[in-house]
């Protein structure tokens, strides 16, 4: 791969107070990889996810360059209207909107309709947002309430409307976490199937090391804040300090 | 556009347009109490798409309507300002101040949101208090003109319905518009719409403006109803009224206002008149009304099924 | 300018007063309790009904008044947990509004039927009435009596939270609400006694108050609006903050009276509102 | 918790919409008392109430008026300016009341007389008082029969102004427009009275203010002679509750406005000397008038406590409507209106009319130290002086210059 990395991050630190949440981490993103970043509980993996999304603000010296350009202390916003997206460890949809509703709701700021007050540019998206909610499978709860919906729904539906902002960079942070084996694998399918239709990047952090040798193109290691390890799947598996601190710190993946 | 929507518009248009009708043929002691329930029905309703859309709860959405009351009188009292110049003013003075307060209340969240807009009201209570070279101060503005433009009370009465059906339809339309929806993504989950590119602080300040706004109007129409203006317009307890109102209307849509308005400004009117200690009797009713109907009328109508969803998402079930 | 600090710190001690039962219950249960006014009023009038039965207007009959008050208004605190609010914990926070603003009216009303609408006064215990003289400045006993007073409440609810059982529980309560379940905590318990505890504290407060300015039934809304500007400028929930915030806003006041006399009305919320967009100017803006 | 008024509920709900024909000479003289019985003035309201339902009972036991009986309905208008016009519109509209009366709060009391003025049914205030509302905004539907607060500060600075002690003076006042005006007219009157009299830069005080001590260090820091206190109620009993622990009255003098309802609070708490006090109505210097010996009498038989000046102000104010009825030989505004200023009323206050220009009731000041007293519970202005209207009453030129350029 000769192309231009697409996410690339240097030295990205964070403190809360007096702990280091990120002690200097870098990374890159070739476009069209799909990167698995795991590491035990508080590595600092969400931390991270956060800082590249604009969620969090990052610390001195950290630079975070998209495609080329400095998005370091862009708001989320920003950051997500460049084509950054991500899903959240704690599933966040509009609960109390339609599931088509939510679907629409994200289309609408690639649109630049954010502040019509026009029914037509809502009932423009319907079929565009229609298509969507078929593909991911939720045709049938199109107008429930998204509170309504199981988990493995809301996933979905989070991650379809991720999709609709047409990101270039998907940051996926614990996808599969609290569903069924089955569930989990069917669910990453369908993410994985989406990302490669639309040449999406993806970086997704996993606790299921199934999920994460099965899908991801490469793997980041993170641990108390660092980059611990990274390389393909099969380096990976077969680095042992790797399986060290993963089975010292937290047991077995489940 | 579905079809239940057009058929749900002509039905608002002919319900409003039937009951400012319904006005003209009141005694004038019913219109009078009716002009005050509508004006208020606005007032929560405008409340009420704050909090339940927008997601931000306001202690001081009474410094609108006493901005609009106040913007109105002084231009009419004060700048001697033709009236008809002076309506536009009210509302007018009300947005601008929306402006500014949003601004700086949208930088906060939950109580602290709260309480900020609470200090907002607060001072601008204080200064139509204490500035009274120019605003009357606790004496008011009076005397500047015959209340309801000295029209009688059934025709105000009608044509304070008909602005006020104006405003709630105004409502709906942003409801089911993109605006409405980004109000209500960035009203519940301001992470998850940033994240997909909203500025929730912006999308916020645009509810504030059209909340604000409304209630300016609101505000001038008291004003004119009155003929007068006095800094209790601006006061906590219109605000407190409001928030009641909200509540017991029904906590889900901004129409629950509607209900809330109709029910707490009778409940006021004729215990306070009934009864010597009618706050406790009203606070006795409260406390019942929380404790039976927590959704409120609204949601009382709602699994009584007299009413449709609560939260019109702009597309009929199929 | 001494004068006015020395006294204004003695007078954010009495905000303190105020405020810290405000602050300790919504820091656990997430109440905005806005009857806490309403509790403080009632405290006082309570302080005013039992002096006399307990032997005038001695200090030993003042200082049991006002303990015996505060327990009367955290026992009241306690009913109303239990009969009303603890049905509608997890409904929308509005409907807790709603129920502590129907407690206020109810409060203002009964306090009016029982005590009457006239103004009352609480006679001064003679051995409190006088002052200490530092220099050309008076220093009223009573205010340092309070002080005292505050001190004693804030070194005790510091030491609870710190060094007893019950404490650690509260605090790991303020900090994650899911935590005290996960340690098999009765969470209804604890509720009930911190809202119990933060009445107690209103009623306190208002009892002790009573001698030294008017009671009537109006005291309510001005006390709640100095007791919400505390705890706010404090930070909601936290003790500490709250007792620098009320300091604070006790000097600033001494100092306002001199310096801008026409602020005196709206100087605690220009404050109030200057904290909290100073606060807002960070990034983090929109945690939810 | 008492039913105000027998299904008053389903009565008005029954007379709303409902059009009743023109008034019957044996109808009931209908008044509509819509007073601040709850909110900032209910505490002052408590008194006149008591006192006008009394009075309403004497006139109705002695025959009524032009032999028809009086009826009374009460509202209650929050002392709230919306909620007063409210309720007098209601009254006058759907209770068709024929005289306004009972209000106490000066916003209050705009609001109302705007409504009775376009609505031309009689108005008048007894307890409540506004000088915008009798000169800027007269109207020729309403009176008052107490003295506004120019015609008080007038009275105290005659006082204050005889004391030669007195040097230095520093006003303490409600930072609102009745603070400031009646700390500008005090002034005014008083350096035309004194030239030699300094006047401190005056302390404005937050109204519902419930600790006062800053305002006390601030005002004592000054060195005054005197406090002239534009304060009253709640604030006036903290500040004399806490002035005391500051030493006020051991350092300076306080003037301010000491009604008996405040004595009556303030019971054997108030200082030995340095009080003085100026009041509109106090019984105790009232007493050599038989009608408020038998007043007072029936007053305290019934509520067990003496009258405050509310108390006294409300029965005079409905006596005085009494006399203005029975010399207008009716009930109709006009003719009350025109009856208004002919009636020479002799009443609790002594002799008053009513001047015609302005509905100003030509009622009298009392000013005096407050000192306590074996034969009250509570300290009384004893010798208080008596300042009568032709003293204080603003005069005419004064209030049509005014209205021209308010015009």
């Amino acid at each position: 791969m000769s192309r231009e990395p697409i996410l690339v991050a240097r030295n990205v630190t964070k403190q809360y107070g007096g702990f280091v949440a990120l002690g200097g981490v870098d990374l890159t993103l070739q476009p069209g990889e799909r990167r698995a970043l795991i590491g035990p509980n508080g590595a600092g993996k969400s931390t991270f996810i956060a800082v590249l999304g604009g969620q969090q603000a990052v610390g001195p010296g950290s630079t975070v360059h998209f495609a080329g350009r400095d998005i370091s202390g862009a708001l989320p916003q920003e950051i997500a209207r460049l084509g950054i997206a991500r899903t959240f460890q704690i599933n966040r949809v509009f609960r109390r909107l339609s599931v088509l509703d939510n679907v629409r709701t994200a289309l609408l700021p690639s649109n630049g309709r954010v502040f019509s007050v026009s029914e037509r540019h809502l009932t423009a998206l319907t079929s565009p947002a229609m298509t969507m909610v078929t593909g991911l499978g939720l045709g049938r709860v199109a107008h429930d309430a998204a509170e309504t919906l199981s988990l493995g729904d809301r996933k979905r539906l989070e991650f379809g409307m991720v999709l609709a902002t047409r990101p270039k960079v998907l940051l996926l942070d614990e996808p599969t976490a609290g569903m069924g084996l089955n569930e989990r694998r069917s669910l990453m399918e369908l993410m994985v199937e989406h990302a490669a239709r639309d040449q999406i990047t993806l970086l997704f952090v996993e606790h299921d090391i199934d999920i994460v040798f099965r899908f991801a193109d490469r793997i980041t290691v993170m641990s108390r804040g660092k980059i611990f390890a990274e390389g393909t799947p099969a380096e990976i598996g077969a680095n042992s300090a790797v399986q060290d601190i993963y089975l010292g710190t937290e047991g077995a993946p489940s | 556009m579905s079809f239940e929507h057009v058929q749900s518009r002509w039905l608002f248009a002919a319900v409003s347009l039937g009951l400012a009708v319904a006005m003209l043929m009141l005694g004038p002691g019913i219109a009078l109490l009716a002009t005050e329930v509508a004006i208020m029905a606005l007032f929560a309703s405008s409340l009420g798409f704050l909090i339940n859309y927008g997601g931000m709860v306001s202690f001081g959405h009474a410094a609108y309507f006493g901005l609009g009351a106040y913007g109105f009188a002084l231009a009419a009292a004060k700048l001697g300002l033709p009236l008809w110049l002076a309506v536009v003013l009210g509302p007018l003075t009300a947005a601008l101040g929306a402006v500014l307060f949003g601004a700086l209340c949208v930088r906060l969240t939950h109580i602290y949101f709260a309480m900020l807009t609470l200090a907002c009201s607060e001072i601008v209570f204080t200064v139509l208090f204490q500035a009274y070279d120019y605003t009357g101060g606790d004496n008011g503005l009076t005397n500047f003109m015959a209340p309801r433009f000295g029209l009688s009370p059934q025709i105000y009465a009608a044509l304070t319905v008909a602005i006020v059906a104006l405003c709630i339809a105004f409502l709906a339309r942003i409801v089911r518009s993109p605006l409405g929806l980004a109000i209500q993504a960035v009203g519940e989950e301001p992470h998850r719409a940033a994240a997909l590119g909203f500025s929730p602080r912006l999308v916020q300040l645009v509810a504030c403006v059209i909340a604000g706004t409304l209630a300016g109007i609101a505000g001038t129409m008291y004003s004119v109803f009155q003929g007068n203006a006095f800094p209790d317009y601006a006061g906590v307890g219109i605000t407190i009224d409001a928030l009641v109102m909200v509540v017991i209307g029904g906590v889900k849509g901004f129409y629950g206002g509607v209900f809330g308005a109709i029910i707490y400004v009778l409940l006021k009117t004729f215990v306070s008149r009934a009864f010597t200690h009618w706050e406790l009797v009203i606070g006795l009713i409260l406390i019942a009304v929380v404790l039976i109907f927590p959704t409120g009328i609204a949601g009382l109508l709602q699994k009584l099924g007299l009413s449709r969803t609560a939260r019109p998402s702009g597309e009929q079930h199929p | 300018m001494a004068a006015q600090l020395l006294n204004g710190l003695t007078e954010g001690m009495m905000l303190f007063l105020i405020a810290s039962g405000l602050t300790l219950i919504f820091g656990i249960t997430r109440i905005v309790n806005f009857a806490h006014g309403s509790l403080y009023m009632l405290g006082a009038f309570l302080a005013y009904h039992l002096m006399p039965m307990l032997g005038g207007s001695t200090v030993a009959s003042f200082a049991s008044a006002v303990l015996l008050s505060a327990i009367l208004v955290g026992l009241l605190g306690l009913v109303f947990e239990v009969l009303i609010l603890r049905r509608i914990y997890g409904a929308d926070d509005l409907l807790q509004l709603i129920i502590t603003l129907a407690l206020v009216l109810i409060l203002r009303d009964v306090v009016k039927a029982i005590w009457g609408a006239n103004d009352i006064s609480v006679p001064m215990p003679a051995s409190l009435s006088g002052a200490l003289q530092i220099g050309g400045t008076f220093l009223p006993l009573f205010q340092i009596v309070a002080f005292a007073v505050g001190l004693v409440v804030i070194t005790l609810m510091v030491s609870i939270m710190r060094f007893t059982r019950a404490g650690v529980l509260l605090r790991a309560a303020t900090d994650d609400r899911g935590m005290v379940a996960l340690l098999g905590i009765n969470q209804a318990w604890i509720f009930s006694s911190v809202f119990a505890v933060g009445c107690f504290l209103a009623g306190l407060a208002g009892a002790l108050a009573a001698p030294f300015g008017n009671v009537n039934y109006l005291l309510d809304t001005n006390i709640i609006v100095m007791a919400f500007v505390v705890v706010v400028i404090g930070g909601l929930g936290s003790l500490s903050g709250a007792l620098i915030a009320a300091l604070s806003v006790g000097m600033v006041k001494g100092l306002g009276v001199i310096y801008f006399p026409r602020l005196s009305t709206v100087l605690i919320f220009l404050i109030m509102a200057a904290v909290l967009v100073i606060r807002s100017l960070g990034r983090g803006a929109i945690s939810k | 918790m008492k039913l105000k008024r027998g299904g008053l509920l389903l009565a008005t709900l029954l007379a709303v919409g409902v059009t009743t024909g023109p008034v019957q000479a044996q109808d009931p003289i209908r008044i509509g008392y819509a007073a601040d019985m709850s909110g900032a003035c209910g505490s002052l309201v408590d008194g006149a109430t008591k006192a006008f339902r009394l009075g309403v009972e004497e006139l109705n036991a002695a025959g009524g008026l032009l032999g028809r009986k009086i009826e009374v309905i009460e509202r209650d208008t929050k002392t709230k300016p919306d909620e007063g016009a409210k309720e007098v519109r209601d009254l006058i509209v759907n209770s068709k009341v024929e005289l306004i009366t009972g209000v106490c709060s000066s916003a209050v009391l705009l609001a109302e007389t705007a409504v009775s003025a376009e609505l031309k049914v009689p108005f008048y205030s007894a307890i409540g008082n506004s000088q915008t509302a009798t000169i800027e905004k007269g109207q020729p539907y309403f009176w008052q029969t107490n003295p506004n607060v120019l015609m008080e500060s007038i009275a105290v600075a005659e006082y204050v102004a005889a004391n030669k002690a007195w040097k230095k003076i520093a006003p303490l006042a409600y930072d609102y427009e009745w603070g400031h005006t009646s700390v500008k007219a005090f002034s005014e009157h008083l350096k035309k009275l004194r030239p030699d009299i300094e006047i401190l830069p005056m302390v404005p005080v937050k109204l519902g203010e419930t600790n006062m001590t800053s305002y006390i260090t601030a005002v004592l820091a000054q060195k005054p002679d005197l406090v002239y206190g534009a304060i009253f109620g709640g604030g006036l009993v903290n500040l004399v509750k806490q002035g005391k622990a500051f030493g006020f009255f051991q350092q300076t003098s306080l003037v301010t406005l000491t009604t008996v309802d405040f004595l009556q609070t303030m019971g054997g708490e108030l200082p030995e000397a340095g009080l003085h006090g100026f009041a509109r109505a106090p019984f105790t210097s009232l007493l050599d008038n038989p009608k408020v010996k038998s007043f007072v009498q029936s007053y305290k038989a019934r509520h067990g406590k003496d009258p405050d000046d509310w108390a006294v102000l409300a029965y005079d104010g409905l006596m005085f409507y009494a006399e203005v009825v029975k010399a207008a030989k009716s009930t109709k505004a006009d003719d009350v209106v025109k009856a208004l200023p002919t009636v020479k009323y002799e009443g609790l206050r002594g002799s008053m009319t009513v001047r015609g220009l302005d509905g100003q009731m030509s009622a009298p000041s009392f000013v005096g130290a407050v000192i306590k007293d074996a034969a009250y519970p509570f300290s009384i202005m004893k010798g208080a002086t008596r300042v009568d209207a032709s003293k204080t009453l603003t005069p005419e030129d004064f209030i049509k210059s005014a209205r021209a350029a308010a015009k």
